[in-house]
C-alpha cells in the first residue's frame, strides 16, 4: 500500500501526466486584474508567509512574481511576518528578478512588527513605515519609492497570507479607505473564510493553496512545481477512494465484519465500527 | 494556586483603570516564572534520560548502542550549545542535518499513515460509519483537481460540508469542552481536585 | 511588550469612550464565567447534600479495565500517554484530564501487576506524572511492583517524542494504547503503531483538529467535554457528579440563549445578540 | 547528485526515519534514538538559556524578586531528597498558570464568541448551523440518558459530529500529501539530482 502510494507520488512529479486543471474563478480573475496592469505600474506585493507554511504559499508568490517580471511592472516587497524578508528573496530569485535593477524595478523594504496596527501605518504613510528596506538602506535613496506616499499611489496590493495580518486586515485597513485593488494567495482550507470580502468585490482575484497556485501557472503557460504537484496530490486522493471503495466492497460481499483486526470491541460506541 | 490562576484570568478582563495595572504586571512576571521553573524541570527529564540509557550501556543489553547513539548525540548536543552557542557551525550542523530533516520526515510520514488508516477504518457498517465516509470522500475528491474533472458537484458540496455542518460540529466540541475547562477550574480551586500533585 | 498592549488596549477604549474595570466586548464572557463558577459551587453543594445526580454510560472508560484485563493476560504491557502540552500551555486542562485516568490506569496496573509504559514529552508533565503513577502503586499497596521505567520523558519536541514512542510500542509490543490529552498531527503516528501491534486503543481529547483521527483510528475515543467527565465517571464522587450536572444545567441554557438570540434577530430585535457581544 | 557532506547527513536521515514505514529496524531505530538525543540536548541548551537570561541576569542586575522562580525549580529537585513534598509548590504554581490561561481562553473564545457568531441568523445555511450545533451540543449531556423520541437529538448530534470529522479527516489529506511531496522533491531534487 505504502508502495503503491509513494508510486503515484513520485510518478506524475517525473513525468507529469496533466490531469486537466480547472481554473477556478478566484483564480481567473485574479490573473486578468494582474494582466490588465500597464507596464511600469507599481504593485506592492506582502510575503505575509513563514517556512512552516511556505511549502503551500511559495509557488503562489513565484507564480505571481513571474507573472509581474513579464508585465514589467515595478514591485514593492513588504513584509509583516519576522522571517518574510528572507522568503522575499528566496521568491523574487525564483521569479528570475535578479537580471532586474534593484532599486528601480523591484525593491525588498523588509518586515514591520505590529500586525494589524502596522497594516494600517503603511497604509496612510509607506516611506513613513518601511522607511529603510531589509538590509538597512533608506527607502528616499530608491528611485521606485518616488511618488508613493499612500497605498493610494500604487496600482495594485497583493499579498500572500496565510495568517493573520492577512487579506482581512488588508480589506479593512487598506482597501477600505484607499480603494487600491487587492489580490490575496491564501492557504486551501482559508478560501471560504475569505469567501465574503471576494463576494463583496473587496478583493479582486484569490489563490487558493497549491491548485490555486497550479491554475496560475497554467493561466500563464508556464507548468512548474505546483502543476506537477497537483497530479501527485490528485492520484493520491484518486488512491485513498479507490482503496475505501474497494475495502467495503468487500465488506459488502462477504457479509462479515473483517477478522484483521485483533480487537473484539462489540457495542463500541466510538471505534473501529465508524 | 488559586491566586495565580485567578490573576491569569482577571489580567485577560480587566479594562483601562490604571488602578488594576498591577494585574497585567504580575500576569506577565507570573508567565515568565513558569517559564523559568519548567525550564528547571527539563533537568529532571534530561536525568531521567541519562539514567535510563547509561544503565542500558552499562549493562551492555541489546540496545547498548542505541543508548551510546542517544546519550552521546545529547551530550555533544548540549556542551556544543552551552559552549559556544546556538549560532555555532557545529551546532547548527546538528540542528538543521538531523533534528530538521528528521523532524519534517516523521511529519511526512503522517502521509503513509493516513492512506492505512483510511484502508483499515473506513467501513461503513452503519449509519455512522456511512457518513464519515462519504463526507470524507467528497471532501477529498473536492479538494484535489481531479474532482471538478469528475463533476462540479464536488468542490460545491465539499465547500458546503466544510461551512455548515463541520463548522457546526467543531463549536459544539468547543464550547462543550470549554465548561468542562472551567469545572476543572472550580474543582481545583475548591481544592477538590488534587490529582496533579499525585493526591487522590 | 506588556505596556505597548496596555497602551492599545487603552487606546482603543479610549476611542470608544468611558473608563472600565472589565474591558468592553470581554464583559458579558466575565459575568458568565462569575455565573459558572457560582453554578458549578452550588451543584457542588447540593450533591454533597444527597442530591447525587447520575451518569449515563462511557463505553469508552469502561473499556479500560478490559484493555488491561487483556494485556494483563497477554503479559505485554499498557502504553498511556497524556498528550504532549505543558501544564502552563493554554490548552493543560486536557494534560491535567490524561493525568487523572492515568492514576486510574496505573491503580489497575498495580491491581493486575501489569506492566505499564507511561510515554511523557514535556518536562513538567513528566514530574507530575511520575508522582501520579508512584503515587498510585503505594496506594495500592503494590511499592514495590513500581519502577522508574515506567514514567519515560522522551524527547522534548514533537516528532522526536512521535519518533521514540512509536519506537518503543514497536519494540515492547504493547498490548494496550491509551492516549488522553492534548494532541497534534503526531496523534496519527502514535495510533497507527498501535494499530500494528494490535493492542485495543482508547482515545480521547478535546484538540478538534485531531479528533477526526483519533475517532477513525482507535477502538474507542472520548470526544471533547467526554475527557472532563472522565474522572466523575470512575470515581462517581458526589463532588465530581454535582458538576457534571452543573455542565449540563449550563449547556441547557446555553442552547436556549442561542435559540432565543436567533428568534430574536428573526423579529429584528438585536437585544441579545448586543448583550452577549458586549 | 549533491556533493555536500550536510545534505547527504540528512537524506540518509530521511531515508532512515521513512523506513519505519516498512518496518521497525536497526536503521530506523539509530535515526530515532540520535534524534532524540540531539532534540534532548536541543532542549536542555534552550532552558539553560531561559534560566539564565530570564532569571540569573536580572538577579544579577539587582532585581532580587528572580530568585523566587530559582528556589521553585530547585525545589522540583527535592523529589530525590526526603523533603519530596517540597516539590508540590512550583507544581502548584505551573499548574495555576495553565488553568488561569485556560480558563479565560475557554470562557472567551471558545464559549460566548461561539454562542454569538451561532445565534446571527440570516441565511437558511445559518438557521441549518444553529440547528446542528444544538443537537451536537445536546450530545454532551451527561447526566440523563434520554428516552423516547426525543433521544433522536443527541443521536443526530453524533451524526453531526461524524459529518464534521469526515469533512476535516479530508481536508487534512490535502496538506499531509503536500508535505510528503514536499520531502520527496527534497530527495528526488536537492540530494540526488534526478528531479529538477
Amino acid at each position: 500500500m505504502y508502495v503503491l502510494l509513494l508510486a503515484v507520488l513520485i510518478g506524475p512529479l517525473l513525468k507529469p501526466i496533466g490531469i486537466p486543471i480547472k481554473i477556478s474563478e478566484g483564480t481567473q480573475s485574479a490573473y486578468d486584474v494582474i494582466d490588465s496592469l500597464e507596464p511600469g505600474s507599481k504593485v506592492v506585493f506582502g510575503f505575509d508567509y513563514s517556512p512552516g507554511n511556505a511549502a503551500e504559499m511559495e509557488p503562489q508568490a513565484i507564480a505571481i512574481l513571474k507573472h509581474l517580471l513579464l508585465k514589467d511592472v515595478k514591485v514593492i516587497g513588504i513584509s509583516f511576518q519576522a522571517q518574510g524578508p528572507m522568503l522575499a528573496v528566496k521568491a523574487f530569485e525564483a521569479a528570475g528578478w535578479t537580471e532586474k535593477e534593484y532599486g528601480t524595478d523591484y525593491v525588498n523594504l523588509g518586515y514591520r512588527a505590529g500586525g494589524q496596527g502596522a497594516v494600517a501605518a503603511f497604509a496612510s504613510d509607506v516611506p513613513g513605515t518601511f522607511n529603510t528596506d531589509y538590509q538597512g538602506k533608506s527607502v528616499s535613496s530608491f528611485p521606485i519609492m518616488q511618488g508613493v506616499k499612500t497605498a493610494a499611489d500604487v496600482d495594485m496590493i497583493i499579498t500572500i497570507a496565510p495568517g493573520t495580518p492577512g487579506p482581512e486586515d488588508y480589506v479593512r485597513q487598506v482597501y477600505s479607505t484607499y480603494k487600491t485593488p487587492l489580490v490575496c494567495g491564501v492557504p486551501a482550507v482559508a478560501i471560504t473564510q475569505v469567501a465574503p470580502y471576494v463576494q463583496a468585490q473587496q478583493i479582486k482575484g484569490i489563490l487558493g493553496g497549491l491548485p490555486g497556485a497550479a491554475e496560475y501557472e497554467l493561466l500563464m503557460n508556464q507548468p512548474g512545481k505546483a502543476v506537477a504537484a497537483m497530479d501527485a496530490q490528485s492520484l493520491a486522493h484518486l488512491l485513498i477512494v479507490a482503496l475505501i471503495i474497494l475495502r467495503n466492497a468487500a465488506n459488502i460481499f462477504s457479509k462479515s465484519s473483517p477478522k484483521s483486526q485483533t480487537t473484539a470491541s462489540a457495542g463500541s460506541s466510538a471505534g473501529r465500527d465508524v | 494556586m488559586t491566586v495565580i490562576a485567578l490573576v491569569m484570568i482577571l489580567d485577560f478582563f480587566i479594562g483601562d483603570s490604571t488602578a488594576l495595572d498591577w494585574i497585567n504586571d504580575t500576569a506577565v512576571i507570573t508567565r515568565s516564572w513558569g517559564i523559568v521553573i519548567s525550564a528547571f524541570a527539563m533537568g529532571l527529564g534530561a536525568i531521567n534520560l541519562l539514567r535510563r540509557h547509561s544503565r542500558s550501556i552499562v549493562r551492555r543489553d541489546d540496545n547498548a548502542f542505541y543508548s551510546f547513539l542517544l546519550v552521546a548525540s545529547m551530550l555533544v548536543m548540549i556542551v556544543l550549545g552551552v559552549a559556544s552557542g546556538t549560532e555555532s557551525p557545529g551546532y547548527d550542523f546538528m540542528f538543521s542535518n538531523i533534528l530538521s530533516p528528521a523532524s519534517s520526515t516523521m511529519y511526512a510520514s503522517i502521509a503513509f499513515y493516513i492512506v492505512t488508516a483510511a484502508y483499515r477504518s473506513f467501513s461503513a457498517r452503519n449509519l455512522e460509519g456511512w457518513l464519515l465516509l462519504i463526507t470524507a470522500v467528497i471532501v477529498m475528491l473536492g479538494k484535489a483537481p481531479i474532482g471538478s474533472v469528475i463533476s462540479d458537484f464536488f468542490p460545491v458540496a465539499s465547500n458546503w460540508i466544510e461551512s455548515v455542518p463541520n463548522t457546526a460540529g467543531m463549536r459544539a466540541i468547543m464550547m462543550g469542552a470549554a465548561l468542562g475547562v472551567i469545572s476543572s477550574a472550580v474543582k481545583m480551586f475548591l481544592g477538590l481536585d488534587k490529582s496533579y500533585l499525585g493526591q487522590r | 511588550m506588556q505596556l505597548t498592549s496596555r497602551d492599545a488596549r487603552r487606546t482603543q477604549i479610549d476611542n470608544q469612550g468611558g473608563v472600565s474595570m472589565i474591558a468592553a466586548g470581554k464583559q458579558f464572557s466575565f459575568s458568565v464565567l462569575v455565573l459558572l463558577f457560582v453554578l458549578f459551587v452550588y451543584c457542588i453543594d447540593s450533591s454533597r447534600k444527597g442530591k447525587v445526580p447520575s451518569i449515563r454510560k462511557l463505553p469508552a472508560l469502561d473499556a479500560i479495565e478490559e484493555a488491561v484485563g487483556r494485556a494483563t493476560e497477554m503479559g505485554r504491557p499498557v502504553h498511556f500517554s497524556p498528550g504532549i502540552v505543558e501544564l502552563t500551555h493554554e490548552r493543560a486542562p486536557q494534560t491535567l484530564a490524561g493525568l487523572s485516568i492515568l492514576s486510574y490506569v496505573a491503580g489497575l496496573c498495580a491491581k493486575y501487576d501489569t506492566d505499564l509504559i507511561t510515554t511523557i514529552m514535556m518536562p513538567d508533565v513528566y514530574v507530575v506524572a511520575e508522582d501520579v503513577v508512584k503515587q498510585r502503586f503505594l496506594a495500592e499497596g503494590k511499592a514495590s511492583q513500581y519502577k522508574p521505567e515506567m514514567v519515560r520523558f522522551i524527547g522534548a519536541e514533537q516528532f522526536a517524542y512521535a519518533a521514540a514512542a512509536v519506537g518503543i510500542m514497536y519494540r515492547e509490543q504493547v498490548a494496550a494504547n491509551i492516549m488522553i490529552g492534548a494532541w497534534y498531527a503526531e496523534s496519527l503516528l502514535l495510533t497507527e503503531a498501535g494499530a500494528q501491534t494490535g493492542g485495543i486503543q482508547i482515545t480521547g481529547s478535546a484538540t478538534v483538529a485531531q479528533l477526526p483521527f483519533l475517532v477513525v483510528a482507535s477502538d474507542y475515543c472520548l470526544i471533547g467535554e467526554e475527557i472532563y467527565a472522565a474522572s466523575a465517571y470512575l470515581s462517581r464522587d458526589p463532588v465530581e457528579l454535582g458538576v457534571i450536572l452543573g455542565q449540563d444545567i449550563a449547556k441547557a441554557v446555553t442552547i436556549g440563549l442561542m435559540i432565543a438570540g436567533a428568534l430574536f434577530l428573526a423579529f429584528g430585535n438585536e437585544t441579545i445578540v448586543n448583550l452577549v457581544t458586549m | 547528485m549533491s556533493l555536500n557532506f550536510g545534505t547527504w547527513v540528512a537524506g540518509l536521515i530521511t531515508i532512515a526515519i521513512m523506513s519505519l514505514v516498512w518496518k521497525e529496524n536497526p536503521f530506523y531505530r539509530s535515526a530515532e534514538h540520535l534524534y532524540v538525543g540531539v532534540s534532548a540536548g536541543h532542549a536542555v541548551v534552550m532552558a539553560y538559556n531561559n534560566i539564565k537570561d530570564m532569571a540569573f541576569q536580572p538577579l544579577a542586575a539587582g532585581q532580587f524578586v528572580w530568585i523566587i522562580p530559582i528556589i521553585l525549580g530547585i525545589l522540583l529537585y527535592a523529589r530525590y531528597t526526603k523533603q519530596a513534598w517540597l516539590a508540590r509548590y512550583p507544581v502548584s504554581v505551573i499548574v495555576g498558570i495553565g488553568t488561569g490561561v485556560a480558563v479565560r481562553g475557554a470562557i472567551h473564545g471558545d464559549f460566548t464568541q461561539q454562542v454569538a457568531a451561532t445565534m446571527k441568523v440570516g441565511s437558511a445555511n445559518e438557521i441549518l448551523l444553529l440547528v446542528f450545533v444544538v443537537m451536537s451540543l445536546s450530545y454532551f449531556f451527561f447526566s440523563r440518558e434520554f428516552q423516547g423520541p426525543i433521544s433522536i437529538i443527541p443521536k443526530a448530534g453524533r451524526l453531526v459530529l461524524m459529518v464534521a470529522f469526515g469533512a476535516a479527516f479530508g481536508t487534512t489529506v490535502m496538506g499531509r500529501m503536500a508535505l510528503l511531496i514536499g520531502r520527496i522533491q527534497f530527495v528526488l531534487g536537492d540530494w540526488l539530482g534526478i528531479l529538477r
